[in-house]
């Protein structure tokens, strides 16, 4: 029982991480019908950031996180202002790999800028732990939990704004949004800015103790996505139910699949979320929560 | 279709000239081909190694990416499973042609027949989603295969990987080289030559598909699915058949890479492999001929010349990474990125595009104003 | 009266050829102007480089300029001058498919200004179009084609502009919302709202505007009050390919 | 033989009624209008003659046959071709591409025989390409042929989507507002053809329209429908008259 | 000026026969070195060739060998096989050898090629599908051979124990899971229990619960440096604290603190990672008892003074002086063609590396060269943190083991 609680609790916390993730996707899908694959190398370059500005700049965590995230939502925003600005109208699938374009730039910067050095991310939680009813509640994993909750709930509460009208609106048409009077490049600069502060807050989560932080620690955008897609792509709610989910699957399958249903190979968890995720999507082509296309003759 | 044609202008026209439009092409576009042909042809014998195996990987890409397009290109499935494809014809070729000593004249094709059948597996399954929801699936699709080839020894030789066989043919050894009508080829020269001729020969079947009840049928279920159902196509086997012939290109593409790497293993068959097939045919432009292969040229091409330029440079005189300086990869890679960021600001339709354009600028310049003006506008 | 829309020898290409032709056009503060003109004719277009939404079709202005309210205008963000009072109905409904009728309606710019005017509007707008009243919650893609009209039309009459740019607004539409269209566009004509309509059916056209202006082949043919251009034969043969009885 | 013998037909999408009990005959070769306010479920109707939306309540049959028999995409060798209210054209093919997607039910070339460039595939594609082009020729689209239908004028789509549906070689023939969108000239031309492929050949047409010249002009008979009942059907004249179809449809036309 | 054919040359008594990459005139070899400089392996590849270079231009300053100079031509590979191919493609006409080919899979996927051309290949892959070979020349312990001893060194001081592994899941994994089966069952241990991870992941929960339910006091961990302190970390925060055995790629001194020394601020995890044995076959860095380690920290010193205690450098440092008794042998015999350095290696014998390294054997019976292994222990206060608390050593298990190819 013990060993079920602390699998559950390790796969809610790494799918908190997962729903921080998803949550950036979303939010930029949700206003530009894209998915930027940039989100994985945002992340990284987010915590590695906040790292060197703890480890080598001397801040405070909370200050290097603050100024972090911000930098990274700069990285956003200039992205949009940049690159993107440019490419209104063109078709997603351009827009899609103009997003790839970013990754791999970001990818490259990461190690001249900080090192590939594995280190530490800077944040004051360390291995401390809440020792409670035999379990291990690491205080980093906690305040992840944490974390994922409260911007799910500022999420939902901007997606109700006009603001977050605004924004599906841009999606649905870009050129109808323009002529109502939507200023799409604002909308847009906002959602590609709040993407990079979930990117780089999820990034510091996901090299906490006892995780520690090294250029790859983008790849965990990778497994975000059957979190998204489960959730349902464009929905806020979808992508952090989605990432508990997955969270969960993985760390259960890892826990339980080896004992119970060996057959299946070596490491099955890491198949396993995209194996609920297709079971989920031929029930449901939309996701959990996701929107079916409003299309009709 | 190519970057070349210049998109015809037929008045009230004689029917029989615009029902083939293909005679309508300028002559100079024949004198393209006989270039390229003769450039291709000649090729291993104007570079060096270093540039013979990059060619041999661009064209062996060119396969995989000429039949992502009829998948994502032209019947409209975004797909980033490829690499799933890629994986099931190298260990097609592994097992035939490694195991079982098979000739390359059976193993070969039959890469291309395994992954077919692979594709027509997952196709149906395929059916119910769209968009980004297809695409993120076979992604699933990736991870599903990496998990079996892992633990799959007999296939994949296991997480430590495998070496895959050399294609022989009877007496024609690519291992060791061969005379070929008087000329030594050596392995590169030849895996060279078997790729260029294989690729032609996808691309004029392609071309031919494209251009057919099949490849219109394909594109109307790209375009619109319902319209293209009330129209009398069957979407459900259009979508699969795109599915097969990409898989089956893949698989032909995955084998032939497979062996001329020599040693495969799990891991590579990655979503990073299938994003750079995504990448070649959008670089390269989407539901053409040419588009995946001049893609393939860019995303492989590229980053090789980059690499290559960056060894003439002093020895580390870079340093490393270690020490927080840009190591010329990273520097190459940087460039690699923003290339693509302001390529495809200037072009969206790709390299083909570009070339219209340069073919349309051509046209434009030919015509008068008020012939513009006219054009295409109703006045009866 | 002051023009609030001046187009003077407006220049626009698409990718194959020119669209139009130095193209000059006002529309008078108040006024209602009716654009005529076949299939092709670059009525639409004349609308988009107004608006700013060449760029979407990549077109491109060669020449002229675009005035709003005495302001060159040329090229500006379509976003701005909606905020500036120049709304308008895109050609072929465009409504935001996923979103619900309700929300259609509530998109705009930004700011809290524009929301309070929103909501004046809104009444109307239903009291217009009943039959959006009853679809309030559902997903503008699944209404039916000429609900996606009214849609649309109402959804530009929310901001209450200044300067209102139509591009065929009765497409599709019932004869009996088609009367209730024009009846509403005059009577915001009335209250000031300056009209520019494209129309292929003169017939609500003739009930709205009163000076028209006739483009064919991307050049302005003929221009003056809207009942002389529809009675003059030559027009109506020549260009608009009415077969004289 | 009647070409349609509608029965009962409802369709329900969540609290709205698109359809409600809805039963008319339409004989074969018969030229029949439908018509009603926007919302009364005309498209609707349209996309369950197509089998694009299933049919759960009610029953039709199609020249004899049950409709439920045939799968949406069976239904264009069974004869039966449409236009749609938004366009159902592929933008980036050229006019001819699109109006040879309708030859898809007549032509059998497959991978291999279109790949291989087979002679049986190239004899059929050429006399297809034949086809099409008579077809593009007829509606007057021919000039533009060659040209991506995305970037042609809205009016100028709508006949290449025509002359697709007319390629089909239809017996039964759904056209949802073909002259929308269209000046007045143009509809007069629309109107013509529709009228002479109705009188050259045994083409049932079945029309969706809101120009009441149109309408009135080609019709043998009128249904109007409203919140998807049956309000009234008849000659053209009978249902001008009818005071309930003023009432929820015509209204006081504009001057 | 140089020769990209063979040729031979009459000086003094004999022909003196000279391959690809010799320039008899000039008396310099250019070795091939295509290794990671970019991408997560950078961190192996950047300071291992930098030990390599440190070597070579201090022999070179100091007259060579003979007066033969020895240059390196160096690619990035990325740790891609397929640049990897391209890279050696590009090299291969123009080198000797290779001085260094870095990595499992990428040496894998130029295996045919060298073989076909009988170029020798410096190999710096310490999985054991490469020790019998020709072609290849490695130096240091095969991973398998790591694990079976430390099986004995476990059998000597914690007969008792319970032991577990968890491995990577690819050829370096499996390779380390083959000497710990062997060891296993040599010395009759109590395997309880083995978990897999792939080098992507990220969290490592259920890997350590499984040791920890299954009640092992000893684990093994084959793994990289940043999946084994996650490991240790979510163990100790479970109150778990078994004796850890790294296998010696899973070290890093920057797990330790945030610039791999005691300036730099200490990770969390690194109270977790005292105590933790490290398997290696190299002397410590710094330990001057150590003949040869006074002129490695000289060389060090004078080339790469930047460069902090790795191990990876130290290892290139070795993998080029053998490389350099290579050379001189061929010289001796008066043939620098590639077939008299695939001749010189079969029949080097044993190598020196003055306690940097245990001593390598190279006969034509092939085998690793090296069957030695040393364990440290990780200490706060020790230089590079790591204190070295049982010498080289080779075990029975370790003697017998079998090696495919
Ligand atoms: N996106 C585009 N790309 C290329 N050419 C275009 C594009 N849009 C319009 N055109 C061309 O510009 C000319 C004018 O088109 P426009 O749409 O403005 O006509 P219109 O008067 O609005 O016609 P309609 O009444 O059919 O809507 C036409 O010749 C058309 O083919
Ligand atoms: N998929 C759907 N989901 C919900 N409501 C629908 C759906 N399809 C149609 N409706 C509703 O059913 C009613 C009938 O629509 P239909 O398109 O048939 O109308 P129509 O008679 O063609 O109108 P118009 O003249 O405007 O084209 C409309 O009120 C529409 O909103
Ligand atoms: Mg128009
Ligand atoms: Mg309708």
């Amino acid at each position: 029982m013990t060993t079920f609680a602390q699998l559950l609790f390790a796969g809610i916390a790494l799918g908190s991480v997962y729903a921080l993730v998803a949550l950036g996707f979303t939010v930029v899908f949700r206003a530009t019908r894209v998915i930027n694959f940039a989100q994985g190398e945002m992340l990284a370059f987010g915590a590695f950031l906040t790292s060197w500005l703890v480890l080598s700049g001397g801040l405070p965590f909370w200050l290097a996180l603050v100024v972090g995230a911000g930098v990274t939502a700069g990285i956003g925003l200039a992205f949009q202002a940049l690159v993107l600005r440019f490419a209104l109208g063109r078709p997603d699938f351009t827009v899609v790999m103009l997003t790839l374009g970013l990754a791999a730039i970001l990818q490259s910067a990461i190690p001249p800028l900080f090192g590939s050095n594995p280190r530490a991310n800077g944040d004051p939680w360390g291995a401390s732990a809440l020792h409670a009813a035999g379990l291990v509640l690491n205080w980093v994993q906690i305040w992840s939990i944490v974390t994922a909750v409260v911007v799910l709930v500022a999420f939902y509460w901007f997606n109700r704004s006009h603001f977050g009208l605004a924004m599906r609106a841009a999606a649905a048409d870009e050129e109808a949004a323009l002529a109502v009077g939507i200023p799409l490049r604002r909308v847009f600069a906002v959602a590609w800015a709040l993407a990079g502060l979930v990117a780089c807050i999820g990034g510091v989560f996901v090299a906490g103790f006892p995780s520690t932080l090294d250029p790859t620690v983008g790849n965990v955008a990778l497994l975000a996505f059957p979190a998204i897609i489960l959730g349902g792509i464009d929905s806020t709610t979808g992508a952090v139910l989605g990432g508990f989910l997955i969270g969960a699957v993985q760390e259960l399958t890892a826990g339980y699949q080896p004992q119970y249903l060996s057959w299946l190979g070596h490491n099955f968890y890491l198949a396993a979320p995209y194996v609920v995720m297709i079971l989920v999507l031929l029930v449901r082509p939309y996701g959990l929560f996701g929107s079916r296309p409003a299309e009709r003759l | 279709m190519t970057g070349l044609a210049v998109a015809a202008r037929v008045g009230d026209a004689p029917p029989s000239r615009s029902l083939l439009p293909k005679d309508a092409r300028p002559g100079w576009r024949r004198l393209w081909l006989a270039a390229i042909a003769v450039l291709g042809l000649l090729l291993p014998f104007m570079v060096n190694g270093y540039w013979l195996a990059t060619a041999v990987f661009v064209l062996i890409a060119a396969i995989g990416a000429l039949g992502l397009d009829v998948l994502t290109g032209r019947t409209g499935q975004i797909s980033l499973g490829h690499a799933f494809f890629l994986g099931a014809g190298a260990y097609t070729g592994g097992v035939l042609g490694g195991r079982y000593g098979l000739s390359a004249a059976l193993w070969i094709p039959a890469a291309a027949v395994v992954a077919g059948i692979l594709g027509g597996l997952v196709g149906p399954t395929a059916l119910r989603l769209r968009g980004l929801y297809l695409a993120i699936v076979t992604i699933g699709l990736v991870f599903i295969g990496q998990h079996v080839f892992v633990n799959v020894s007999y296939l994949s030789g296991g997480p430590g990987g495998e070496a895959l066989p050399v294609p022989r043919f009877g007496r024609l050894n690519f291992a060791t080289g061969a005379h070929v009508g008087g000329l030594f080829l050596n392995r590169d020269g030849l895996y060279y030559y078997l790729a260029l001729v294989l690729l032609a020969g996808a691309m004029v079947y392609v071309s031919n598909v494209g251009h057919s009840r099949p490849g219109r049928a394909m594109s109307a279920v790209r375009d619109r699915e319902l319209a293209a159902a009330v129209l009398g196509v069957d979407v459900a086997r259009t979508k699969v058949t795109a599915f097969v012939l990409s898989s089956m290109l893949a698989g032909l593409s995955g084998a032939l890479y497979g062996s001329f790497l020599g040693f495969v293993v799990p891991t590579q068959w990655n979503l990073t492999l299938s994003i750079q097939y995504v990448v070649m045919i959008v670089v390269g432009g989407m539901a053409t001929v040419w588009g995946p292969v001049l893609g393939a040229a860019v995303v492989v091409g590229l980053p090789a010349l980059l690499q290559n330029v960056s060894g003439s440079l002093p020895f580390l005189a870079t340093g490393t990474n270690n020490h927080g300086v840009l190591t010329v990869s990273d520097a190459s890679a940087i460039a690699y990125g923003v290339f693509l960021i302001v390529f495809l600001l200037v072009e969206p339709r790709g390299i083909v595009g570009l070339g219209r354009r340069f073919a349309s600028l051509g046209s434009w310049f030919a015509t008068t104003r008020q012939e513009k003006k006219a054009d295409g506008v109703n006045t009866d | 009266m002051s023009a609030l829309l001046e187009v003077r020898d407006l220049t626009v290409a698409y990718e194959p050829g020119l669209a139009l032709d130095a193209v000059t056009l006002e529309g008078a503060d108040g006024g209602a102007t009716c654009l005529l003109g076949p299939n092709g004719a670059g009525k639409t277009t004349l609308l988009r480089a107004i608006s700013g939404l060449l760029r979407f079709h990549g077109g491109r202005i060669l020449a002229g300029e675009v005035r709003y309210a005495g302001q060159r205008v040329t090229g500006a963000d379509p976003a701005r001058l909606v905020a500036a009072g120049m709304a308008q109905v895109l050609e072929g409904r465009r409504v935001f498919t996923t979103l619900t009728v309700d929300e259609n309606l509530r998109t705009g710019p930004l700011g809290r200004r524009h929301k309070q005017r929103r909501g004046e509007q809104r009444d109307r707008v239903l009291a217009l179009f009943p039959r959006l009243a009853e679809r309030l919650g559902q997903p503008a893609g699944l209404l039916s084609g000429g609900e996606q009209q009214m849609l649309a039309v109402g959804r530009a009459l929310m901001s209450s502009p200044g300067l209102l740019l139509l591009d065929e607004p009765s497409l599709g539409l019932a004869p009996l919302v088609t009367q209730g269209i024009a009846a509403a566009l005059a009577q915001i004509n009335a209250e000031g709202t300056t009209l520019v309509v494209v129309e292929q059916s003169s017939a609500l056209a003739q009930a709205v505007a009163r000076d028209g202006y006739l483009i064919h082949t991307g050049e302005i043919r003929a221009h003056g009050p809207l009942s002389q251009l529809l009675a003059d034969e030559q027009v109506l043969s020549t260009y608009l390919g009415v077969k004289q009885a | 033989m009647n070409a349609l013998e509608v029965r009962e037909l409802s369709l329900r999408f969540g609290a709205v009624a698109a359809l409600d009990g809805v039963s008319f005959d339409v004989a074969a070769g018969e030229l029949f209008a439908v018509i009603g306010p926007n919302g009364a479920g005309k498209t609707s109707l349209f996309n369950l003659l197509s089998r694009i939306t299933p049919l759960s309540s009610g029953t039709v049959r199609y020249f004899g046959q049950d409709l439920l028999a045939f799968r949406a995409h069976e239904l264009a060798g069974a004869g039966m071709a449409r236009t749609f209210q938004n366009l159902g054209l592929f933008l980036p093919l050229t006019a001819l591409d699109n109006v040879l997607v309708g030859r898809n039910h007549a032509m059998r070339a497959g991978l291999v025989g279109s790949g291989l460039r087979l002679p049986a595939a190239r004899r059929e594609e050429a006399a297809n390409r034949r086809a099409a082009w008579e077809a593009l020729a007829f509606v007057g689209a021919a000039a533009v042929a060659q040209r991506p239908v995305g970037s042609l004028p809205y009016g100028m789509q709508k006949r290449v989507e025509i002359a697709r549906a007319l390629a089909m070689e239809p017996r039964l023939l759904l056209l949802d507002e073909p002259v929308a969108g269209m000046s007045r000239g143009e509809r007069g031309e629309i109107a013509e053809l529709v009228g002479r492929l109705h009188a050259d050949t045994d083409t049932t047409v079945l029309l969706v329209e809101h120009d009441m010249g149109v309408v009135m002009g080609l019709a043998d008979r009128v249904l109007v429908l409203d919140f998807g009942r049956v309000i009234a059907c008849g000659t053209p004249a009978q249902v001008q008259a009818d005071g309930k179809v003023v009432a929820a449809y015509l209204g006081q036309p504009l001057p | 000026s140089t020769s990209t054919g063979g040729s031979t040359a009459s000086t003094g008594s004999g022909a003196f026969k000279t391959g690809p990459g010799v320039d008899l005139a000039a008396k310099s070899i250019t070795l091939g070195v295509l290794t990671p400089l970019s991408g997560p392996a950078a961190l192996i590849g950047s300071p291992l060739t930098n030990g390599q270079k440190a070597y070579f231009d201090s022999l070179n300053a100091n007259g060579g060998i003979n007066g033969w100079k020895v240059n390196l031509t160096v690619q990035d590979t990325k740790y891609d096989p397929q640049t990897q191919v391209q890279e050696y493609n590009q090299l291969a006409p123009g080198v000797l050898f290779l001085g260094q080919s870095l990595g499992s899979p990428t040496t894998q996927a130029i295996e045919s090629l060298a073989s076909s051309a009988g170029i020798l290949v410096g190999t710096a892959a310490q999985d054991s599908a490469f020790v019998n070979q020709k072609i290849n020349a490695v130096i240091g312990t095969p991973y398998a051979v790591d694990t079976a001893n430390a099986m004995f060194y476990v059998s000597q001081h914690k007969p008792a124990a319970k032991l577990g592994i968890i491995y990577q899941n690819d050829a370096y994994g499996t390779d380390g899971l083959k000497g710990f089966t062997a060891g296993v069952a040599a010395y009759n241990l109590n395997k309880v229990a083995d978990a897999t991870y792939n080098a992507t992941d990220t969290a490592f929960t259920s890997q350590v619960l499984a040791m920890k339910n299954a009640g092992a006091d000893t684990v093994v961990l084959t793994a990289l440096p940043t999946p084994a302190a996650t490991m240790v970390g979510t163990a100790a925060s479970m109150g778990y604290h078994p004796q850890w055995i790294f296998q010696g790629p899973a070290w890093s001194e920057f797990l330790m603190s945030s610039t791999g020394d005691p300036t730099g601020k200490a990770t969390a995890v690194a109270p977790a990672l005292v105590g933790v044995w490290i398997l290696d076959y190299e002397a410590a860095w710094g330990d001057t008892s150590v003949a040869g380690m006074n002129q490695f920290l000289a060389v060090q010193k004078q080339y790469f003074p930047t460069q902090v205690p790795d191990n990876y450098f130290l290892y290139g440092y070795c993998l080029a002086l053998m490389e350099k008794n290579l050379l001189a042998k061929a010289i001796a015999a008066r043939d620098l063609t590639r077939a008299g350095v695939l001749d010189a290696k079969l029949h080097l014998g044993t190598i020196d590396f003055g306690g940097l390294l245990p001593n390598a054997t190279y006969t034509p019976s092939l085998g690793p060269a090296d069957r030695q292994t040393g364990i440290s222990q990780v200490d706060a206060g020790a230089p590079g943190y790591l204190k070295q608390i049982e010498p080289y050593f080779t075990s029975s298990a370790a003697q017998s083991m079998t090696f495919a190819g």
